[in-house]
């Protein structure tokens, strides 16, 4: 897999101004609000409509936007932005301080049941509008990722005008979804497409861009194709023109096709992994973690279901966030008679007629829920059951109950299950706060399901947070990576990595620091 | 017997097998996942190809046939007793009685039996159980008006007027006569309603609210196996197969049955 | 007129029913509905929570819950979504297009195959009718979702004839909506050729070919119309069922509608969502059975009111 | 007009018609009779090529005023049926098609012939209509069916028949399905056809529907015309002892107290009779016989044509016998149903040892009463008592010991048992409610079939794997089975055949003289009710209209309504007329 780096780097044509593409996304947003919705396809398509204060590229730098210039409080309390004078919303309300303003205090207020960008904002305690075009955002507590969030969608702004007409509306999408973006909301289908157009009077493209000016594709649709086989088979057939997750499996045949290419990159953040439960019985033992952490046999499972196509994992962040602790790497490999060692020493030494660990009678199960058909991505519960059969030969028994996601927030965040299985993308090593933090409870929203509260990781992850330094920082993240694997309380398995399909015809797609394709740069040269 | 009786009846002797005692059919186990052989096309080691996981697909389809069957089975069973004993209890138990179950089954007919299956999964969550209780619901209400019907057509018929006029007890009558008369039909009837209950189950299962994995269920390995549609087109077509052979075979033997018992019968 | 009054309170009363079944469900819903309407991967406060438990006033008694509920249906409204926030109305209505497309092309192909498969069929020689029962029997044992999968691999992956995907064009709407059809096709085409054939052995249809008609005349002028009340009967059962169907085939096919729509409330516990399909599937239900018993009495005079 | 020389049509078994010749003149009428299943109405209909897609037809001829049908395409026949040869189908209720108008059926055939101009047809076919003697054919012509009278759509039907003037006219069973009195009236119909022209070749099971019309007269048995000959010779005095069985099993020609069947059983021969002829000798049982000629103008397939039967035994019941005590009475009972007074101050008694006749149309209440008496419905008014006992209005607790008293037997045997349940289970049941011990059960059943006639072979049967008359003998035997004083038997030869009918009033007439039971016996045939009644008692529209002995009833009867139903019964034109 490659980052960031542009398709099609055949001789560089003249970008062609015009045409229509059509991206066909894996799901659905459920909210299109960016300021309420958690998920990571409202961002990947609302980054069209929303312009943030500051950009990142893939190095992990940040370049100005929205923002000319931007200063950082010494404590880490106060961020101050000076703003661009240019910038003006789609319905032609200028974009200033006040709206800068107006935009965060609603992430704020409760009142927008804000899933991901209040968390963004962290501990925001407002923002001061110095003058016209000058704003300082506050916080109670230092709060060194906030540079990285102020680089999301999440924290794109609205149009003050829609806020103040269309507030509870702008969650279902459409004409109402008002920014300063490249692209204008112009029609919403739900289940169907969302379509689209250009904005003829962009010209704030940052600094990361390849070009400034109005985008060139003068239509952008994206079309909600949840079967993967369809999203490849329409890209076959060249009704669609960009792919979303196209699955390990069938980049192969995408390859194989002379019309088509393949672009992907790893996403950052929190790799897919498996958390620990260690508040409960049988978890809660450390020997039993690392039997379980030792018996999967990660490398062989990846290998057979995504062809290569996604990286083992060995630390809970993904190589591509700054912090990633490389030295991880190998350094747990597959040992089934390491983990049958443990268990033994544990005391689950007998075994039952189906060949399942006891202790006191009692059976080594594992209870780990299963999501919802619809929110399960890249086969994972496939990858589960391999898994299931790897455990099973060092004679633990895996339970898989599937039921609604209600019941099964209830069970994972309740600390009821044994192990969760999730990833968290972000283009910052904070997530490890998110992850792992002590008091990142998930009862009050936070999304450590190891519920440990290890004083190390609590520390390190409290003071990455707290400063700009790299060093510093780099320093943290790394001994909170290896520590997380010592305790044995995280299974990484492998990074996601965004596969995008795409016909050679389009040019200019490229990837941003999220991994998401930015379809302000692209156009769509002759057909093939 | 008809000829397609008989090929029915021996299609499903070893989908009987396969339900019981699989491991007579195969001695691989249906979890034992084997990357390095993951898509293997069908041939003579696999005759069905293998899984992403390297599982056998063979071995699958057989140990898929019990929870399958089962889905099938214990629903029709569920809801023709279910069905039985409200439809006995609206045709005989007066007219209230009456008024109040039809206008309940009225409301429970108007909404597509997979919708109300759909229902009860919202509210019990999924799982081999709850998708039969989900399932047996769904057909209760139609196997109940179809009890109610016959059982009174029996209560007006001529034998059960002549018992009357033996002067036989009316539980005597009702146990003797009207019972068996009035859920005899709807049993031959529910071995066609079997197979449907296996495709709704399956669906079920399909659209992920069924067995839970790993175990190996028809509808859920066609779920799984739908990414692989272009390349592994195996994956998706034998679990496919065993469901519409099952309920071909049954359709086949239920209506065997049907003729048969009309011919006894009337 | 009464009997127009009387069929007006037997539909009130199934969707009066149906609206109080969706409710009870709701009721005996497992779990914080409020889980529910954050979804999965949440960070909101226990305030938000609090927020969000008052504003859809799940903590009133449920009686209160019920009759607002009512009061609420009647003026139209069917509450928001717990997941997607919307008013269920233009939820459904916006979904409707799709699978009222996908379900009127079932329809009509389901009956044009079944009366042709009949028609040409019934009563002729055994090998005939042999080789339709067998067809018929094949189509409604295939779970549509399987059939699905073959239509797709065959037609679209191997093949290439039809696209995947396009809900907005004819072309797209023929595999699904022959999915959804061809079950549907084989269950009616058995009762239409059951008719048929029962309609021609009737003295009356021996009596029309006595008079002169040929085999084809009695078939269509007389025979037909006698099959079709029991084929009016069985579409109008259909035409619910499809509704049904329709989750599954517009899984198949990562289409939009009524189905994935469905689906998606009934994954995620959004009842409002479930409640409004509901509901939905009763009024269906009701017009069409009204629909079809108007059907009827054209069709039969002998059921027509005196 | 019609020449059919060796007609055979099989279904795929042994032919179900066999070696059939005959011909019809114009403005002659044939009448082909016989038992039910003997194969009348495959031959009619093969003369018409529509004897079915499983049949094979074959003949040495078959023309029809010169034309060669047997070579006829499938279009060539189109021209034909409806055209030239018209057939009214034996099941005249049901032969319009229920979803269209009578007109357009009408219609149907003058377009599809295309007898007169398109403009003229509405004119043409309510002419016809008026023709067929359908009062009010503009409003009638509109209608369907289901809202005529089995008379006016039988006229219907004929008129949609004739619409094309066929010269030659296929009637098969036209007057089964109806009241007596329209009967008549549709007899009058077709005798008027003939006499304008039309060749008739008129089917029945009924000699006394045939006697009416018939100018020559085809007896056929088992596929085959085993007797044929002018009307008035045949009838008077037929050579076949299979004629001479038809004519003898009309009850209507026997008082009671006379037995009706002849019940002989023996092996199987080459004569297709031979096993039920009474005269049957080892001639008939080794030999087909040939068709020959027993008569100037008459042919019959029998050894011995002409042979006197033995006489039929009297049953010895006479009518010298005493009234018994009163078993049953009712006085001024009243059923009112929803819209309508179903019986309406019936008042009767019954007493020990007699047979009490209860006749009427189809719905004047004769059902009713019947349920009223058995204890199975309570009248609105009045009251019923069985011997001492009041049989009505009281509880069904108190009622149910008496109920094996008065036992029933109805007109639809099947339907009356348990179609799950043995033979030996239904008879047993009947036989558990007097209590007798369970070992004891299967010896009385047994005896009980014994005495109806039954072999201990049917014990394992069920009803469906029965005969009707075998049906009939035991519901007869499991309404025994509780020694009944009383026996309600509600039209229990109706749905049988002549010869079977005959069995079972004989078998009822001998178990009334061994058993002294009371019969209300009901019936809507004249010729039944008068061979099996001592008194008999009228009913129209709920009300018993007349009542009284049995000879005086018929006799001189005072009611023109008993007049007119009366007058209706085809009777044979010969001596044996009860008149
Ligand atoms: N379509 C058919 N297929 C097979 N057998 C038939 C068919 N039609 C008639 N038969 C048989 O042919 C024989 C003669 O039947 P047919 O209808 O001519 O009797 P029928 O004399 O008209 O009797 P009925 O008085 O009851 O009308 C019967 O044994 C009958 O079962
Ligand atoms: N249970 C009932 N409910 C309503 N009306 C009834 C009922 N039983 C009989 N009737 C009506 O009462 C009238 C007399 O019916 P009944 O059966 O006694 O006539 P019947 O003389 O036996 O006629 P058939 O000769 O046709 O048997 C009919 O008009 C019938 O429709
Ligand atoms: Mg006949
Ligand atoms: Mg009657």
């Amino acid at each position: 897999a490659t980052s960031g780096a542009p398709a099609a780097s055949a001789a560089p044509a003249a970008p062609v101004k015009g045409g229509s593409l059509t991206f066909a996304a894996d799901t659905e947003p459920v909210s299109f609000d960016v300021h309420q919705s958690s998920q990571d396809i409202t961002g990947a398509i609302m980054r069209n409509v929303f312009d943030s204060l500051i950009s990142l590229d893939a190095s992990g730098r940040f370049h100005p936007w929205l923002a000319e210039s931007w200063e950082a409080a010494p404590d880490l309390k106060s961020y101050t932005f000076k703003l661009r004078k240019d910038v003006v919303f789609h319905d032609g309300t200028p974009f200033d301080a006040e709206a800068v303003k107006i935009n965060f205090d609603r992430i704020h207020d409760p009142a927008t049941k804000s899933q991901l960008a209040s968390s963004l904002l962290g501990p925001y305690t407002g923002t001061k509008v110095v003058d016209s075009h000058t704003v300082t955002v506050e916080f109670s507590a230092p709060f060194a990722p906030f540079l990285q969030a102020a680089s999301t969608a999440y924290l794109g702004f609205y149009s003050p005008k829609t806020i103040a007409a269309n507030s509870a509306a702008l969650t279902s999408g459409g004409p109402v979804e008002v920014g300063t973006g490249p692209f204008v909301f112009s029609q919403y289908a739900k289940g169907r497409q969302a379509v689209f157009t250009r904005n003829d009077a962009y010209k704030w493209a940052p600094k990361t861009a390849a070009h400034t000016g109005p985008a060139y594709l003068d239509n952008l649709t994206v079309r909600f194709l949840p079967e993967a086989s369809v999203r490849v088979g329409s890209l076959s057939s060249r009704q669609i023109d960009v792919a979303a997750a196209v699955p390990p499996a069938q980049t192969k045949r995408i390859q194989g096709n002379a019309a088509l290419t393949v672009l992907s990159a790893d996403y950052p953040g929190g790799n897919y992994s498996i958390y620990l439960n260690t508040s409960k019985e049988p978890l809660n033992d450390e020997k039993v973690r690392k039997a379980i952490q030792r018996g999967i046999d990660i490398d062989t499972d990846i290998k057979a279901l995504y062809f290569g196509q996604f990286k083992r994992a060995w630390s809970p962040l993904a190589p591509t966030t700054p912090g990633y602790n490389a030295s991880l790497e190998n350094s747990w490999p597959y040992d089934p008679a390491l983990a049958n060692k443990l268990l033994d020493e544990a005391g689950w030494t007998t075994k039952d007629a189906e060949g399942y660990r006891t202790k006191n009678g009692k059976r080594l199960v594992i209870d780990w829920p299963l999501l919802p058909a619809q929110y399960v991505r890249d086969q994972r519960d496939i990858l589960g059951q391999a898994f299931q059969a790897d455990l099973k030969k060092i004679g633990v028994e895996v339970t898989r109950p599937q039921a609604d996601i209600g019941t099964y927030l209830e069970r994972v965040y309740g600390g009821k299950a044994d192990m969760a299985d999730y990833s968290w993308a972000r283009a910052e090593p904070d997530v490890l706060w998110l992850l792992l933090n002590g008091t990142s409870r998930p009862q009050k929203g936070g999304q450590n399901a190891t519920f440990l509260n290890d004083p190390d990781l609590t520390k390190w992850t409290d003071e990455g947070r707290a400063t700009l330094d790299e060093a510093v920082r780099k320093d943290v993240y790394g001994r909170t990576q290896q520590r997380a694997i010592d305790l044995a309380i995280v299974i990484p398995i492998y990074t996601q990595s965004q596969v995008l399909g795409l016909s050679k015809q389009v040019q200019g797609l490229s990837l941003d620091a999220n991994a998401w394709p930015l379809f302000y740069d692209a156009w769509l040269g002759k057909p093939s | 017997m008809r000829r397609s009786t008989i090929i029915a009846g021996l299609a499903l002797a070893p989908l009987l097998a396969a339900a019981t005692v699989p491991d007579l059919l195969t001695s691989v186990s249906p979890i034992t996942i084997d990357p390095v052989r993951a898509l293997l096309p069908p041939g003579a080691g696999h005759w069905f190809g293998t899984d992403q996981l390297g599982r056998d697909l063979f071995t699958r389809v057989v140990y898929g046939a019990r929870p399958s069957l089962l889905l099938g089975l214990g629903a029709t069973v569920l809801a023709v007793a279910a069905g039985a004993l409200i439809g006995v209890v609206a045709a005989l138990g007066g007219r209230a009685a009456d008024q109040t179950t039809m206008r309940l089954l009225d409301v429970l007919l108007s909404l597509p039996q997979l919708l109300l299956a759909l229902l009860v999964i919202t509210v019990l969550g999924g799982g081999l159980v709850n998708v039969v209780v989900a399932i047996a619901l769904a057909f209760t209400p139609g196997y109940a008006r179809m009890v109610r019907t016959e059982a009174l057509v029996v209560r007006r018929s001529g034998y059960v007027e002549a018992a009357h006029g033996l002067g036989l007890r009316p539980v005597v009558l009702v146990v003797r006569h009207v019972l068996p008369n009035a859920v005899g039909p709807v049993l031959v009837l529910a071995t066609v309603g079997f197979g449907t209950a296996l495709i709704a189950g399956s669906g079920l299962s399909f659209l992920g609210f069924g067995v839970k994995p790993p175990d190996p269920e028809w509808g859920s390995m066609l779920a799984e196996g739908r990414d692989f549609l272009a390349d592994a087109w195996w994956i998706g077509l034998f679990p496919g197969a065993a469901i519409t052979v099952t309920v071909i075979a049954v359709n086949v033997v239920g209506r065997a049955a049907q003729r048969r018992y009309t011919r006894r019968t009337s | 007129m009464t009997t127009a009054l009387k069929r007006a309170g037997a539909g009130f009363a199934v969707l009066w029913g149906a609206a109080t079944l969706a409710f009870a469900a709701l009721m005996l819903l497992p779990g914080d509905p409020v889980a529910t309407l954050l979804g999965p991967a949440t960070m909101a406060s226990a305030e938000v929570r609090d927020r969000i438990r008052a504003e859809y006033g799940f903590d009133r008694p449920v009686l209160v819950q019920y009759f607002d509920y009512l009061g609420k249906l009647v003026t139209g409204d069917l509450g928001s979504s717990y997941q997607l926030q919307r008013p269920v109305w233009t939820l459904i209505t916006d979904q409707l297009g799709p699978t009222a497309q996908l379900a009127a092309a079932a329809v009509v192909l389901a009956v044009v195959i079944a009366i042709i498969s009949a028609v040409v069929t019934a009563g002729r020689s055994h090998t005939v009718r042999a080789a339709a029962g067998a067809w018929e029997l094949v189509a409604v044992s295939l779970p549509s979702y399987w059939l699905g999968i073959l239509l797709l691999t065959a037609f679209s992956f191997q093949l290439q004839i039809f696209p995947v995907i396009g809900a907005q064009d004819l072309v797209a709407l023929v595999l699904p909506a022959l999915t959804l059809a061809l079950p549907i096709a084989g269950l009616l085409a058995q009762v239409l050729r059951e008719g048929l054939e029962t309609a021609l052995a009737q003295p009356f249809a021996v009596t029309a070919r006595a008079r002169g008609l040929s085999q084809l005349a009695v078939r269509l002028r007389h025979a037909l119309r006698h099959a079709a009340a029991s084929l009016a009967t069985l579409t109008g059962w259909l035409v619910g069922t499809l509704l049904g169907g329709a989750v599954l085939v517009e899984t198949v096919f990562g289409r939009a509608g009524i189905g994935a729509l469905t689906l998606q409330a009934v994954g995620n516990k959004d009842m409002p969502v479930v409640m409004g399909v509901v509901l939905l599937s009763a009024v269906v239900f009701v017009v069409i059975s009204n629909a079809l018993d108007l059907l009827h009495a054209v069709i039969d005079p002998r059921v027509r009111p005196a | 007009m019609i020449d059919v020389d060796g007609l055979t049509v099989s279904f795929g078994g042994p032919p179900a018609v066999r070696d059939v010749s005959f011909q019809v003149a114009p403005g002659e009428c044939l009448a082909i009779v016989g038992e039910s299943g003997s194969g009348k109405s495959v031959t009619a209909r093969a003369l018409v090529g529509l004897a079915g897609d499983r049949a094979t037809v074959s003949s040495r001829g078959l023309t029809f005023d010169g034309q060669d049908l047997s070579r006829l395409s499938e279009a060539g026949w189109r021209g034909v049926r409806g055209r030239r040869i018209g057939l009214i189908l034996q099941d005249a209720l049901v032969s319009l098609d229920p979803l269209r108008t009578v007109g357009a059926e009408v219609t149907e055939t003058l377009r599809t012939h295309d007898v007169v101009p398109a403009r003229e047809r509405n004119r043409r076919m309510l002419e016809l209509l008026a023709e067929a003697g359908i009062p009010d054919p503009e409003h009638r012509a509109g209608q369907h069916p289901h809202e005529l009278s089995g008379g006016l759509r039988q006229r219907a039907l004929i008129a949609s028949v004739v619409a094309a003037g066929p010269s030659l006219l296929v009637a098969d069973e036209p007057t089964t399905a109806l009241d007596a009195t329209v009967q008549v009236q549709i007899l009058d119909l077709l005798g008027r056809l003939k006499e304008a022209g039309s060749a008739l070749l008129l089917i029945s099971h009924d000699l006394a529907v045939v006697s009416r019309l018939a100018d020559r007269v085809a007896v056929m048995y088992a596929g085959r015309i085993v007797e044929e000959g002018p009307a008035a010779d045949l009838l008077a005095d037929p050579a076949h002892p299979y004629t001479r069985a038809l004519m003898a099993a009309v009850p209507a020609a026997h008082a009671k107290g006379t037995l009706l069947s002849v019940l002989h059983a023996g092996p199987s021969g080459a004569c297709a009779y031979a096993s039920r002829c009474a005269l049957a000798d080892d001639t008939c049982r080794e030999e087909d016989p040939p068709h020959a000629d027993v008569a100037p103008g008459r042919r019959a397939r029998c050894h011995r044509p002409f042979e006197r039967l033995p006489e039929l035994p009297p049953v010895g019941l006479g009518g010298d016998r005493k009234a018994g005590p009163v078993l049953l009475s009712a006085d001024g009972l009243v059923k009112r149903f929803k819209d309508r007074t179903a019986v309406d101050d019936v008042s009767f008694e019954l007493r020990a040892g007699e047979t009490l006749g209860l006749v009427g149309e189809s719905g004047s209440g004769k059902t009713t009463v019947a349920r009223i008496a058995l204890g199975l419905l309570d009248p609105d008014e009045g009251t019923v008592m069985l011997g001492e006992r009041r049989w009505s209005g009281v509880r069904e607790k108190e009622r149910r010991p008496g109920r094996r008293r008065i036992q029933a037997v109805y007109q639809d045997p099947l339907g009356s048992f348990d179609p799950r349940h043995s033979v030996e289970r239904i008879v047993g049941e009947a036989v558990a409610i007097t209590g007798s011990p369970r070992n004891r059960r299967r010896a009385r059943v047994i005896e009980l079939l014994d005495q109806v006639g039954l072999a201990t072979g049917l014990l394992e049967r069920r009803p469906l794997e029965m005969s009707g008359g075998q049906r009939q003998r035991v519901a007869i035997a499991r309404a025994l089975a509780t020694g009944p004083d009383v026996l309600v038997c509600d039209e229990p030869v109706s749905a049988l055949d002549v010869s079977i009918q005959a069995q079972i009033l004989d078998l009822l007439a001998t178990l009334q003289r061994d058993l002294a039971v009371a019969m209300l016996f009901i019936s809507h045939d004249l010729g039944v009710i008068h061979h099996v009644s001592d008194r008999i008692a009228v009913m129209k529209d709920g009300r018993i209209i007349e009542s009284g002995p049995v000879a005086e009833v018929f006799g001189s009867p005072k009611e023109p309504y008993t007049k007119e139903l009366l007058a209706a019964v085809p009777a044979l034109t010969s001596e044996r007329s009860p008149r």
